[in-house]
């Protein structure tokens, strides 16, 4: 059976391309690229073609990219390493209720050590208000950091006009474009950030390799400390094969970027609109500000597994911010953020698309899913009579 | 993840429905992660001679309910009483660790059917 | 011209036993190990296979090691959250002067954040002597990391004796055994350790995959917070075909080691053998208890890069310790603190051998190593007069 | 990392050795890092008509004094005296960065060999 992969939001298969520019430093290029002799010194060159290509990608200088190891190091490297480096100004971070885990998980470390952090909440799109930002500004606030876009409901954020809140107050602003980077135009000029966070795996390159952009002249501590690697801003033998795949893969990204959007935007829009007939289907996220591959829904008195399990009969792979599907048991932080109630967040239903998808894997999907929908409902105490006999809602700390 | 008998029940699960006319229902949910279950039973001679259910849940919480319809038809009300999240566990041949606590509400809703059909027919 | 790699240490050729085990995870098997679906839990399971490979070669429990992206990170993650987690018991910590860099500024960073760092010194062959521990351990001591083995001199420390004096004193014990682990036998019980260091491009495993070892019971605190990846102790996306590569190299290291040591260790004093008999040449490191493939020496009269430069141009690759060869332009600080005087440490040239290496190899280096010699001492101010003609030494704090 | 003249002026240096009869002698040391140069020049109507080196420091120290030697014969000691640091590198092709303060020692010594020639003849 065809693999129809509606989740490329978890990971994106690697280019054929880009494996190929990764082989020589698996193979004959295995030195430490430390090292003056041409092995070192070509596994060197890779990461300097690597660095302008992903420079190239967000319109930054080659010098501001820090190659990482995912885009959950890259997120704890600018929040901790900005906020760290300017506690002596104050100790005070304004971050998003949509960030990801790696930015909040972050901030709560933080709070730990005596920073406080203002989260600004978002609205019923999951959108974050620029004034809302604006008003949560102390004198003691020297990091902001707002996600791009989320990667659950695909809301993208006004990440310009915060920065250039940000900006005017002289405060180091960071974005997390984990979703965004190699997916939509990302222009760090054009956005005004000071620091930004991508991810190679998530515009089909490798995993293992990820960037952080920092804007010249920001200062940063480090989070790995130890060697000169990176201009001493982030230590460890550097991961060659991987950052010479994302150095092709922001290349590639790069050259197809508005014929690939314009591909998935087509299929998105498609799907979106098949699974709107059914009732009772709700999409989820700001209906034009958003990723153009992702397609989010909440399907009333039925549970997110279910519909997984189901669509994987039929070979589709898709995800769910239902409590059940998180490895971690928790529903999904940003569709609670948004006012979602907690039974409706558990009909959580994600398609992320990706260049490979076809219209025949959406039709397949689009057929498919009104029937996968209607035998769960079939069994659902709810379907009949509503969310009325529903046992009284938790907190979702823990889940199904 | 799940076992292939739980796929098989989850897939084609047993007894799925209301039974109108039931001896006995229980309810119960799991508040912090929403799966509910709803259980049907008929009693005759104090045996479960039919049951079925409604079930709002994961892939496990429809299998153990499947599951259990199963096991407890054609049981006597004290052997019923004596089936365990863990017999149910067991019969489905095993559940993931997280699944056991959240989903498994099969022996609870049963246990509340059987009370419900006990307390209207105390003298029955 | 045959290649004769004798930097090791630097970083060791990939074997194409790993880089196929790798494959899959490049390929067909691109999910996210978080995903419930196949492609998510085959990508698991590679990680949980590797987790066993990679335990079983140091004899921990699987559920004992974590993976990471460098030896750096490992030494970072060890040091700074085992030393914060236990920060209300005191913030004394005690490490050696022969640490790497990823080690040394690790604790640099520390003591700005109000720790107090003991540098234990080295003997002349580079060992640490475990009383000088014991004499320095406090009532606010909380974490001693000693380093196996240098990979500068190749002395192995005795690990064992230093672990006994923390356990008797209740200190957490980290060893870094980024040159030693998958080269030596190292096994976490026996050495009494509490966390280790380890790296797979050590021990022919890819670059970008390494792991902490961390006793079970023993309290940490992330170095990337995010997801759950690890057990919650490393956030991010797992580098899938890496930790594949490094579980199967572990696993052929694990089965090869005796052959492999005996196979070094015999071309290493071969080659000892033949450099010793130029005079004027001393060995570096203890004799014995060294790594059995890495051959360390001090040249006098003459700097490390010319000789590095005159070997390449026979396709041999080595490495040196001199401050003109480092990219940080700092001499071996290893070196220094055994007592090598600046002037001779410049003449530092370190042979690091490995599997592919063959007796041919060996004695051509033998046989090219003195001519090279004798041509740089030929152009010496001090060959013919000694060091006396030499200007007053610096700290080295800058280089060649 | 070096350009390939100066890999030529490494690997085949010119000049190299001592002139015993030298009509002047400089010598330059760069203390943190060791490398050391001895530049030796004969000298005839003010013209340098032979110069030799001794050098202690790595390839880039090597071709420099190799380089330097070549470019001081057959030079005035007042056009001597104007080759700098940046004209040496540059007769190399380049120095990287972090070897044009370390390694770049010639036209010091040269510098003091001149000074040398000119204090033993001042009024030669
Ligand atoms: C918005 C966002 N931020 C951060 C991350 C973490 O990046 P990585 O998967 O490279 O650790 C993700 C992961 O998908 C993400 O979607
Ligand atoms: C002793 C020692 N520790 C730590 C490291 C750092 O490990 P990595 O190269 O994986 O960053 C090295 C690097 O070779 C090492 O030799």
């Amino acid at each position: 059976m065809r693999v129809k992969y509606f989740d490329h939001i978890a990971s994106n298969p690697l280019l054929p391309e880009v494996l190929e520019a990764m082989m020589p430093y698996f193979k004959e290029q295995y030195g430490n690229p430390m090292s003056m002799y041409d092995l070192g010194m070509n596994a060197k060159g890779a990461i300097d073609t690597a660095r302008e290509q992903v420079a190239k990608l967000i319109n930054a200088k080659p010098s501001e990219i820090i190659f990482t190891s995912s885009g959950a190091e890259s997120n704890n490297f600018a929040l901790k390493g900005m906020a760290l480096a300017r506690q002596d100004n104050g100790k005070h971070l304004i971050i998003s209720k949509a960030e990801h885990h790696s930015v909040m998980n972050t901030a709560r470390s933080l709070e730990k050590q005596g920073f406080v952090v203002t989260y600004v909440p978002v609205d019923e799109y999951g959108m974050v208000d620029p004034e809302t930002v604006k008003k949560s500004i102390t004198k003691e606030t020297t990091v902001i950091s707002i996600i791009h876009a989320s990667s659950e409901v695909g809301t993208i954020e006004p990440i310009k006009e915060i920065a250039a809140i940000a900006m005017e107050h002289k405060i180091c602003f960071h974005t997390d474009a984990v979703a965004t980077a190699g997916n939509i135009p990302v222009d760090v000029k054009d956005l005004g950030v000071d620091a930004l966070s991508m991810s190679a795996h998530q515009f089909y390159g490798p995993k293992g390799a990820a960037a952080m952009y920092l804007k010249t002249g920001q200062r940063i501590l480090p989070l790995i400390y130890g060697g000169i690697q990176e201009g001493g801003r982030r230590a460890g033998t550097e991961n060659v094969p991987a950052i010479a795949g994302m150095g092709k893969a922001a290349e590639l990204a790069d050259a197809e970027l508005p014929k690939r959007m314009a591909h998935v935007r087509q299929l998105r829009d498609r799907l979106t609109e098949g699974i709107l007939k059914i009732e009772k289907v709700h999409a989820t996220g700001h209906p034009e500000h958003r990723l153009p591959g992702l397609a989010s829904f909440v399907v009333e008195y039925i549970e997110g597994e279910g519909m997984l399990l189901l669509l994987l009969a039929k070979g589709i792979y898709a995800a769910s911010g239902s409590a059940c599907t998180s490895k971690a048991l928790k529903a999904s932080p940003v569709l609670i953020s948004m006012g979602v109630p907690v039974s409706m967040a558990h009909g959580s239903i994600v398609f992320s698309l990706g260049i490979g998808n076809t219209q025949e894997d959406i039709d397949l999907c689009v057929e498919e899913f009104p029937q996968i929908v209607n035998r769960l409902r079939a069994m659902s105490p709810f379907a009949k009579e509503g969310w009325g006999a529903m046992p009284a809602e938790g907190d979702s700390k823990e889940g199904a | 993840m799940y076992s292939a008998k739980l796929m098989d029940h989850f897939t084609n699960p047993r007894n799925v429905g209301e039974i109108t006319d039931a001896d006995g229902m229980g309810m119960e949910g799991n508040p912090t992660c929403g799966d509910t279950m709803k259980l049907f039973i008929k009693v005759k001679d104090d045996v479960i001679t039919d049951a079925k259910f409604q079930t709002f849940g994961c892939g496990a919480a429809i299998a153990v309910s499947s599951m259990i319809t199963e096991m407890a038809k054609g049981k006597t009300l004290t052997e019923a009483l004596a089936i365990t999240k863990e017999s149910v566990a067991d019969e489905l041949d095993g559940l993931p660790p997280q699944k056991m606590h959240c989903s498994n509400l099969g022996a609870d809703a049963l246990r509340k059917a059987i009370e419900d059909y006990r307390s209207k027919h105390v003298q029955g």
